[in-house]
C-alpha cells in the first residue's frame, strides 16, 4: 500500500488529506493559527493517527496554501490554485468553474476537463470580499462560525451594508443589532455583499458551467445559495469543500510516485 | 529604463549601457544654462521629439524622472509633498512624484532637493503639454506644475487621431486629422521660437525626421529578432531598451545604440542563447507600464522559464512602410501623418474580425508573430491611460480569439505602498502553473 | 440650583461615549464603552456622570451631542461634530496649540486651529487602517491589553515593518511575525509605525504648525503618540485625558452659547426630551 | 422649504427626478428615438435638431455597483463606474444609441467597454478637442459634421442648418430660462432651496428642451409667488464639481443649517451660463460655444501670458459667481480618479481663498455609503465658517 499526504496551510485554517490509490482514506482540518510550521505537523499528524499511519509511511507529500514553505517534510510544493483544480477534478469532474472562498482571498478558478487550471483570478489587497468577513461577523453576532450557515438561512430582511470594509462592517454589524435587525438578516446582509463582490470575479473571468464552491466558505450554504442565485446558476457544493485544495495536493502527490 | 536599487541582471550587454542614457539625459538638463539651451519640461509619445532636437531644446522627461525615483525606491517623499497640497493619490503618479519634487525645489529657492536620484532634474524653462488622446495629465500635469513654477510658459498643442468605431472608415476623416495635426504643430513650432528666441531651422528639422525615420525601422528590425526561440531579449530588458527610442527620438545616439542592440541580438541567436533556459513558455506584455520598483519580477518569471518575447508597451513605432505615408515636404506634415496612421493601423485588421478591437488585433498579431502561449497584463492604479480597458482586452482576446491563458497583475507605476512581493510571486507561480496546463493540453 | 449653571457634553464614539459636566470649572468627566449592548446607553453614561456630580438631569442648562453617534441623542439640544468639539475642548487645556492630531476609534483626524476656532481640517478614508480600531484587533490579537501596547512598544529593538496596508491582512502578518520568533515589543511598534505614516500623510494636508496635540483614544498609546512625534519631527503635546477632549469641547460650546444667549437676553430653551435611551446610528 | 406656495412644476420636476427618464419612456412610446448622452460636452443642439430625445446618463447614488465592475476596472472615476453600472442594469433601456464625448480619460479609456457591451444600434464617439486655439475650432466643427453624419445614417432623415438654427435658439432660451430661476437664489434666504434646484437640473437634462423650458417657466412662477420666512441668518454655500446629479450633497448642506444657493457643476452652473452664438455657420457658434465658452477642467483654457491670466480664465467665472450670489464658503467635491479637476484642485482652492472665500475640499466616492462621513466634513466646515 502506498500512502501519500496532502497539506493545505492556508491563512485561516490547515488541512492534510491522505490518499491511497487516488482514494482519500483520512483527513484532518484545523485554524492555522501563529505558527505554520508546528500547525503543518499537527494536522498530518491528525490525518495520519486516524489511519494509524505515522509521515514514515508517506511515499510523497505535496504542500500548498499560504504557508505551505513552511512545510519543512514536504517533497514539492504546488500552488494552491492548481491543488484546488486537481481536487473539485476529482469530486465533480463536470465543473470547469470554482469558486474558492478562503480566509483571505477569494478566487475563481476556470480549469479545463483535465482538472488543469485555465485562467484564474483573485481579489485584491482588501478584505472586503474574503471568507475573514464571515468570522468578524460570526464573532459579533457570538455564534460559532458553522452556525451561520443553518441561521442565515431563516433570514426575511437582508440588511443592507454601506460599507465594503470588514473592519467597518463590525461596527455597522454592530449598530444594525442595537436598532433591532436579526441575525439572520444581518448575515444575509453580509452575503449579498460578499456575493456581489464575488460575481463580478466570475464575470471578469467568465462563467463555464458547470460551476462549484470550495474552500472554508463553501461551507456556509446560505452565501452559496445567494452566490447561485446572483449567477442564475446551480453551484455544486461538496460535503467537505474545505478541504479541497489539501486533496488536490494529495492526488498530485500520487501522480508524481506513478510516474 | 533606470537602474533600480537591488540592480536587475541585465541579459543583453547593450541594455546596461541605459542608465548612462537615463543619467545622460537628466544631466542635459543641468547643463542646458551653461550651453545655453532652453529646457522644456515635455512628454514622451507626444509627437513633439523632433521639434525639440531640431531647435536644441533639452527636454526634461517627468517620466523618466517619477521612474527613477520609483526605481530607486525613493519616490515616496514627493509623493507626499504632493498630497501635502491636495493632489490626490489616485492621481497619476508620475505626476504628482515630479510636481512634488519641483515643490520642494521652489521652497528652497531653487536648490536641489536633497539626495534627487542621479543629481536631480533641471527646472524648465518652458512646458510642453499635449491635449492627445492619450491621457489627461499631458494637460493637466503642466497646468497644475504652472501653479507652482508660475513664471514658466506653458503650451498645449492638441493631437488627435480618429477614435475606433467598427461603423466608420477611418480613412475617410484622416485628412482633416492630420491638417489639424499639422497646424497644432506648427503651433509648437511658433511657440518654441518664442521662448528660445531662435528660428526654426526647417532643414534641420526634415534631416531629424528622416533619422527618426529610420530609427523606427531600424527599431522594429531589431525588435523583431527577438521573435527567435529561444528569444535572445525580454521585456525586462525592453523596459531598458525603449529608452533611446522613447526619449532620444532624432538624435544619433539613440540610432547607434540599436544598431549595436541588433548586431547583440544577432550574435545571441546565433549561438542559440536565450534568456530562461530552458525557455518553457513565451508570454506577451499586453498592456501596462510597469512597476519600475518591481523590475525583478521579469527575472522572477525568467527563473521560471518564462519569457516575454514582445511587449505592447513602449514599443511606439511601427515600419514605416507598412504605415503607407503619403509623400510630403512639409517636415510637420510628415509627422502627423505618421502620427495618424500609427494609431490607427489596426483599424482595418480589427474591422475585419467581428466583435475585435484595434487593441486586441495588436495583441493577436504580437501573439502570432511571437509565437505567445499566454498574456500578461499589469493594471496601475494611478493611471487610466494604459490601464482602463484591460479587462474588456482580455475579454474580447478570449472571445473573438482564443482562451489563452490571461495574467491580470494590480499594482502601479510609482507607488509602491500597494506592492506585496510574496503576494505577486505566487501570482506568478499559480500563472505558470497555468501554462504548464495550458501547454499540456496544446501538445495532445 | 443658585446662580451656577450646568453643561454637559456628550460624545458618543465608535468604541467610547464620554461625558463630561463644566461649570465654572470640570465638574465630572465620565467614560463608558460604546460596546454592542451600550449602544443604546448613553442615557446610562449620562445618568452615572450626573449622580457623580450630585446633579439631576433637569439642573443642567444645555446639552451638546458630538461624536460619530451624535445624530439621534433625545436628550441632547444641539449637535456639533467632534472636529469642532475637539478643537474647542483642547483648546481649552493646552492654548499653544495649532495642529491637532485626532485618532479615534473609526476616524483619524487632523485639524488646525487659530484662537480655539477651526480653520482647516482632514478625514481619513472609510478605510480601517490607520484608526484606532487597528490598535485594538492587534492588542486582541497580540493577546496585549489595549491599554499595555503604549508601554509594551517602549522596549522594542525595532519596529517590525508592516507590509500590509489592510488591517485584516495586517493582523494575519502580525501574528505570524509572531509565530516566527519576532518580539511582541517590536511588533506593536511596527504597528504604531504604521499607524503614524498612514496619519502623517494623512495631516500633512493641512499646513501643519505648531504645538501640535494628539487626542482621542490613540493619544493614550505612549507608543503611537512617540512614532507621531518621529513622524512630525516635533515632540507632540498630550493632554491629561485625552479622550475628553471631544466633550469638554462640546461642553464648553454649549456653555458659550447658552452665555451668549443670556447676554442677549434670552433664556437658553432646553429640549423637552427628558433622559431617555438613545436610538444611534443612521 | 415650510411655510412657502407650493408648486405644480416642482412636483413635476420631483416625479422625473425619482423616476429618471420616465418622459423618455413615455416619448419613445410615442415613437419618437432617444439618444442618451454623458458629459456637459454632448452638444445638445444637434440632438434637438435631429429630432431625438436626448437624455443626460446619470448614476444612482444610493445604489452599490453590483455589475458595472465585472467590466470596468475600479481605477475609473465613481461617477462612471455608477452611471456605467446603471446602463448594464438596464437603467436606461428606453435608449436608441448613446453619444460618448471624449472628456476624460475615464470616459475616452471606457469607451469600448460601454460600446461592446450595451450594444446600441446607435453609438458614436465625439472627439472633442483638448485645447481652444483656431484650428481646433476648425477641427471641432469637423468632427461635428462627422457626428452629424452618423446620426443622419442611422435615422435616415437630414439634418439641416436651419434645424440646428432652431435648435439652438430654444436651448439658448431654455439656458436664460434657468438663469432666471438661479436669479431667485440670490436673495437670502434664496425662495429655491439646492435640494430643490437639483431637482429641477436632473428633471431638466432628461426630456426634450420645450418641455424643460415650459417647466422652468412654471416653476419660476410658482417660486416667485413664495415669500421667504425671515431667516437670514444661515450660511451661504456653492457647491463645485463634475457631474453631481443627485439630492444627497445638497441635502447634506440644507439639513444642517445651511442654504445651498449656487453651483458650478456640468449640470448645472457650468452648462447654463454660456450660449451659443448664432452665427451664419451654426457649427462655429457651436463649436465655440463647447471649446471656449464652457469652463471645465477638461478644455485647456487659458494661454494667457501669465499665470494670472490663465488662472482668470480658468475660474474667473468663479469669483463672479461667489459674488453674485453672496457665496460664504465653497464645497469642491470631486471624485477619486479624476484626473481632470484632480490635478485642478490646490490652484482653484487657493484662487477661491484668495478672494476670501473658505473652501472644503472632498475627495469621495459616488455612493450615499460614504455619506455619513461627508456629512460630519459638511457639518464641521459649516461650523468653522460660522
Ligand atoms: N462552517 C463554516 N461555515 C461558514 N464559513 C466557514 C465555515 N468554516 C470555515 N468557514 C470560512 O472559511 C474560511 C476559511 O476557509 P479556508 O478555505 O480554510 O481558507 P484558508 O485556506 O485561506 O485558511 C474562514 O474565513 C471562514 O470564513
Ligand atoms: N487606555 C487606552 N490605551 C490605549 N489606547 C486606547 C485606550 N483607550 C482607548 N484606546 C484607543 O482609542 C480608540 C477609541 O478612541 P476614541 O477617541 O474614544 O474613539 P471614538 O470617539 O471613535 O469612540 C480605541 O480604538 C483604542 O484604539
Ligand atoms: S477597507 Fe477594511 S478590509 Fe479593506 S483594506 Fe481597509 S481595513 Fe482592510
Ligand atoms: S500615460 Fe499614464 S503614466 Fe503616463 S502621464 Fe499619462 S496618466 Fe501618467
Ligand atoms: S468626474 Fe472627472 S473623471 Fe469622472 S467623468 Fe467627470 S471629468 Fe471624467
Amino acid at each position: 500500500m502506498v500512502f501519500v499526504l496532502g497539506i493545505d496551510v492556508g491563512s485561516g485554517y490547515s488541512k492534510a488529506v491522505v490518499c491511497e490509490g487516488g482514494m482519500v482514506k483520512s483527513h484532518a482540518v484545523m485554524p492555522s493559527g501563529g505558527n505554520y510550521k508546528d500547525t503543518a505537523r499537527a494536522v498530518s499528524e491528525k490525518a495520519l493517527q486516524k489511519m494509524n499511519l505515522s509521515q514514515g509511511d508517506i511515499r510523497y507529500t505535496v504542500a500548498t496554501g499560504y504557508g505551505a514553505g513552511t512545510v519543512d517534510f514536504a517533497n514539492e510544493t504546488v500552488t494552491d490554485i492548481s491543488c484546488h483544480g486537481a481536487g473539485i477534478q476529482h469530486i465533480f469532474p463536470a465543473v470547469r468553474t470554482l469558486i474558492d472562498i478562503g480566509s483571505q482571498f477569494s478566487r475563481v478558478i476556470r480549469v479545463n476537463d483535465e482538472g488543469k487550471v485555465k485562467s484564474f483570478i483573485m481579489n485584491e489587497k482588501c478584505a472586503g470580499g474574503s471568507g475573514k468577513f464571515l468570522q468578524i461577523i460570526a464573532r459579533i453576532l457570538k455564534i460559532g462560525i458553522e452556525e451561520i450557515s443553518a441561521l442565515s438561512l431563516t433570514a426575511t430582511k437582508p440588511v443592507e451594508f454601506t460599507t465594503g470594509c470588514a473592519v467597518f462592517a463590525e461596527s455597522e454589524a454592530v449598530s444594525r443589532i442595537s436598532e433591532g435587525a436579526l441575525p439572520a438578516d444581518i448575515l444575509a446582509g453580509i452575503h449579498n455583499a460578499m456575493a456581489s463582490k464575488i460575481v463580478t470575479l466570475v464575470t471578469r473571468i467568465g462563467l463555464e458551467e458547470r460551476c462549484a464552491i470550495t474552500g472554508g466558505g463553501a461551507k456556509d450554504m446560505g452565501l452559496a445559495r445567494t452566490i447561485g442565485a446572483e449567477l442564475s446558476t446551480e453551484v455544486l457544493v461538496a460535503d467537505e469543500p474545505q478541504i479541497t485544495a489539501a486533496l488536490g495536493a494529495a492526488l498530485l502527490a500520487s501522480e508524481r510516485i506513478s510516474r | 529604463m533606470a537602474e533600480e536599487k537591488k540592480g536587475r541582471a541585465v541579459a543583453t550587454q547593450t541594455a546596461a549601457r541605459i542608465p548612462k542614457f537615463v543619467r545622460g539625459n537628466l544631466s542635459a538638463t543641468l547643463k542646458a544654462k551653461e550651453e545655453e539651451k532652453k529646457v522644456a519640461k515635455a512628454f514622451i509619445a507626444d509627437g513633439q521629439d523632433e521639434i525639440m532636437r531640431a531647435m536644441d531644446i533639452v527636454p526634461a522627461w517627468g517620466e523618466s524622472f517619477s521612474g527613477v525615483c520609483a526605481a530607486k525606491r525613493d519616490a515616496e517623499k514627493y509623493l507626499q509633498k504632493a498630497e501635502s497640497d491636495n493632489f490626490s493619490r489616485s492621481l497619476c503618479t508620475y505626476a504628482t512624484c515630479h510636481i512634488g519634487f519641483e515643490m520642494i525645489r521652489e521652497e528652497q529657492g531653487g536648490a536641489m532637493p536633497e539626495g534627487a536620484p542621479w543629481g536631480g532634474m533641471g527646472r524648465p524653462d518652458m512646458i510642453l503639454g499635449n491635449g492627445q488622446l492619450l491621457c489627461d495629465p499631458r494637460f493637466k500635469w503642466p497646468q497644475a506644475l504652472q501653479h507652482y513654477l508660475k513664471d514658466v510658459p506653458v503650451f498645449i498643442t492638441n493631437m488627435y487621431y480618429p477614435p475606433w468605431d467598427p461603423n466608420t472608415d477611418h480613412h475617410e476623416q484622416e485628412k482633416f486629422y492630420v491638417k489639424y495635426c499639422t497646424e497644432e504643430l506648427r503651433e509648437t513650432v511658433k511657440f518654441c521660437e518664442k521662448v528660445t528666441g531662435k528660428k526654426m531651422d526647417w532643414d534641420r528639422l526634415a534631416a531629424v525626421v528622416e533619422l527618426s525615420d529610420k530609427t523606427w525601422d531600424l527599431f522594429v528590425d531589431t525588435y523583431d529578432l527577438r521573435k527567435a526561440i529561444p528569444t535572445p531579449m525580454d521585456t525586462g530588458d525592453a523596459m531598458n531598451t525603449m529608452v533611446p527610442l522613447t526619449f532620444n527620438l532624432g538624435t544619433q545616439e539613440a540610432y547607434d545604440f540599436y544598431v549595436e542592440l541588433n548586431s547583440e541580438l544577432k550574435q545571441k541567436i546565433a549561438g542559440g542563447i536565450g534568456v530562461a533556459d530552458p525557455e518553457k513558455y513565451r508570454l506577451i506584455w499586453a498592456a501596462g507600464l510597469p512597476s519600475w520598483f518591481a523590475l525583478n519580477d521579469f527575472q522572477y518569471f525568467n527563473s521560471k522559464g518564462a519569457v516575454f518575447p514582445v511587449e505592447v508597451t513602449y514599443r511606439g513605432c511601427e515600419k514605416i512602410e507598412r504605415l503607407d505615408l503619403p509623400k510630403t515636404n512639409d517636415p510637420l506634415e510628415h509627422i502627423a501623418w505618421r502620427w495618424v496612421r500609427y494609431w490607427t493601423h489596426w483599424y482595418d485588421a480589427a474591422r475585419k474580425r467581428h466583435g475585435s478591437t484595434p487593441k486586441v488585433e495588436r495583441i493577436i498579431e504580437y501573439i502570432e508573430d511571437y509565437k505567445c502561449d499566454g498574456a500578461v497584463f499589469h493594471s496601475a492604479f494611478s493611471c487610466r491611460s494604459w490601464h482602463a480597458g484591460i479587462i474588456n482586452q482580455a475579454d474580447v482576446l478570449r472571445k473573438v480569439y482564443k482562451d489563452i491563458p490571461i495574467l491580470i497583475m494590480e499594482g502601479d507605476i510609482v507607488d509602491i505602498s500597494s506592492y506585496n512581493e510574496a503576494d505577486t510571486h505566487n501570482r506568478i507561480d499559480a500563472f505558470i502553473e497555468t501554462l504548464e496546463a495550458y501547454k499540456g493540453k496544446q501538445k495532445k | 440650583m443658585g446662580d451656577i449653571r450646568y453643561y454637559a457634553g456628550v460624545d458618543i464614539g465608535s468604541t467610547m461615549t464620554k461625558v463630561v459636566i463644566v461649570s465654572d470649572r470640570i465638574e465630572t468627566a465620565l467614560i463608558g464603552p460604546t460596546g454592542p449592548e451600550h449602544r443604546k446607553l448613553a442615557n446610562k453614561v449620562m445618568e452615572d456622570a450626573l449622580s457623580q456630580a450630585n446633579l439631576k438631569f433637569e439642573e443642567l442648562s444645555y446639552v451638546v451631542a458630538t461624536g460619530y453617534g451624535r445624530i439621534n441623542v433625545p436628550f441632547a439640544d444641539r449637535q456639533i461634530t467632534e472636529i469642532t468639539c475637539h478643537a474647542k475642548g483642547l483648546h481649552s487645556i493646552l492654548p499653544t496649540v495649532k495642529t491637532i492630531i485626532d485618532i479615534g476609534g473609526q476616524d483619524s483626524k487632523g485639524i488646525r486651529i487659530k484662537d480655539g476656532k477651526v480653520i482647516n481640517f482632514v478625514m481619513n478614508d472609510k478605510c480601517a487602517a490607520g484608526t484606532g480600531r487597528f490598535l485594538e484587533v492587534v492588542a486582541d490579537s497580540l493577546g496585549v491589553a489595549l491599554e499595555k501596547l503604549g508601554e509594551v512598544s517602549l522596549h522594542a529593538s525595532r519596529a517590525t515593518p508592516i507590509s500590509s496596508t489592510c488591517t485584516v491582512f495586517a493582523e494575519h502578518e502580525v501574528v505570524n511575525q509572531l509565530a516566527n520568533g519576532e518580539p511582541v515589543a517590536n511588533l506593536v511598534a511596527g504597528v504604531h509605525e504604521s499607524i503614524a505614516t498612514r496619519v502623517y500623510s494623512l495631516v500633512r494636508k493641512l499646513q501643519i504648525e505648531k504645538d501640535i496635540a494628539v487626542t482621542g483614544g490613540g493619544a493614550k498609546n505612549i507608543g503611537l503618540v512617540k512614532a507621531l512625534g518621529a513622524k512630525f519631527g516635533s515632540p507632540v503635546l498630550v493632554p491629561p485625558e485625552p479622550l475628553i477632549t471631544g466633550a469638554l469641547g462640546a461642553a464648553l460650546l454649549g456653555k458659550e452659547k447658552c452665555e451668549k444667549a443670556i447676554l442677549d437676553g434670552y433664556s437658553p430653551t432646553r429640549s423637552k426630551e427628558g433622559l431617555r435611551e438613545a436610538k444611534l446610528f443612521l | 422649504m415650510t411655510g412657502l406656495a407650493n408648486s405644480k412644476g416642482l412636483e413635476t420636476a420631483e416625479k422625473y427626478y425619482t423616476q429618471y427618464g420616465a418622459r423618455a419612456t413615455e416619448l419613445k412610446k410615442e415613437g419618437r428615438k432617444v439618444i442618451g448622452y454623458m458629459s456637459a460636452l454632448a452638444p445638445v443642439e444637434i440632438l434637438t435638431a435631429a429630432g431625438v430625445v436626448p437624455v443626460r446618463l446619470k448614476g444612482f447614488v444610493d445604489e452599490a455597483i453590483t455589475k458595472g465592475d465585472a467590466y470596468m476596472e475600479s481605477i475609473i472615476c465613481p461617477f462612471v463606474r455608477n452611471a456605467f453600472d446603471a446602463a448594464i442594469k438596464g437603467r436606461f433601456s428606453f435608449m436608441d444609441g448613446m453619444v460618448l464625448p471624449h472628456q476624460c480619460d475615464s470616459i475616452d479609456r471606457t469607451n469600448d467597454v460601454w460600446s461592446s457591451y450595451l450594444n446600441l444600434p446607435y453609438w458614436h464617439f465625439l472627439n472633442v478637442p483638448h485645447v481652444t486655439d483656431d484650428p481646433s475650432i476648425e477641427f471641432m466643427k469637423e468632427i461635428l459634421r462627422v457626428f452629424i453624419g452618423t446620426l443622419e445614417k442611422f435615422l435616415g432623415t437630414k439634418i439641416t442648418d436651419a434645424a440646428i438654427a432652431q435648435a439652438i435658439k430654444a436651448h439658448n432660451e431654455n439656458r436664460r430660462l434657468m438663469r432666471g430661476l438661479y436669479d431667485l437664489r440670490k436673495s437670502n434666504p434664496p425662495l429655491i432651496s439646492g435640494v430643490e434646484m437639483m431637482k429641477v437640473l436632473v428633471a431638466a437634462m432628461s426630456i426634450p428642451v420645450d418641455e424643460s423650458s415650459a417647466l422652468i417657466r412654471g416653476i419660476t412662477e410658482d417660486v416667485k409667488k413664495r415669500t421667504a420666512p425671515a431667516d437670514g441668518n444661515r450660511k451661504r454655500i456653492m457647491i463645485i464639481g463634475d457631474q453631481i446629479d443627485h439630492t444627497a450633497i445638497p441635502e447634506s448642506i440644507e439639513n444642517t443649517g445651511a442654504w445651498l444657493v449656487a453651483d458650478d457643476l456640468s449640470i448645472g452652473g457650468k452648462i447654463y451660463w454660456p450660449e451659443v452664438d448664432e452665427t451664419a455657420d451654426p457649427l462655429q457658434g457651436i463649436a465655440e460655444r463647447y471649446l471656449r465658452k464652457l469652463k471645465i477642467p477638461t478644455t485647456f483654457v487659458g494661454d494667457g501670458n501669465t499665470y494670472e491670466e490663465n488662472l482668470e480664465a480658468r475660474f474667473g467665472h468663479l469669483k463672479q459667481r461667489i459674488a453674485e450670489f453672496k457665496v460664504d464658503g465653497a464645497i469642491l467635491f470631486i471624485y477619486k480618479y479624476c484626473d481632470p479637476y484632480g490635478f485642478e484642485v490646490p490652484a482653484m482652492k487657493s484662487y477661491i481663498e484668495s478672494g476670501g472665500t473658505p473652501v472644503l475640499y472632498l475627495e469621495d466616492e459616488y455612493s450615499t455609503s460614504t455619506l455619513a462621513r461627508v456629512k460630519t466634513r459638511i457639518e464641521a466646515f459649516l461650523e468653522m465658517i460660522a
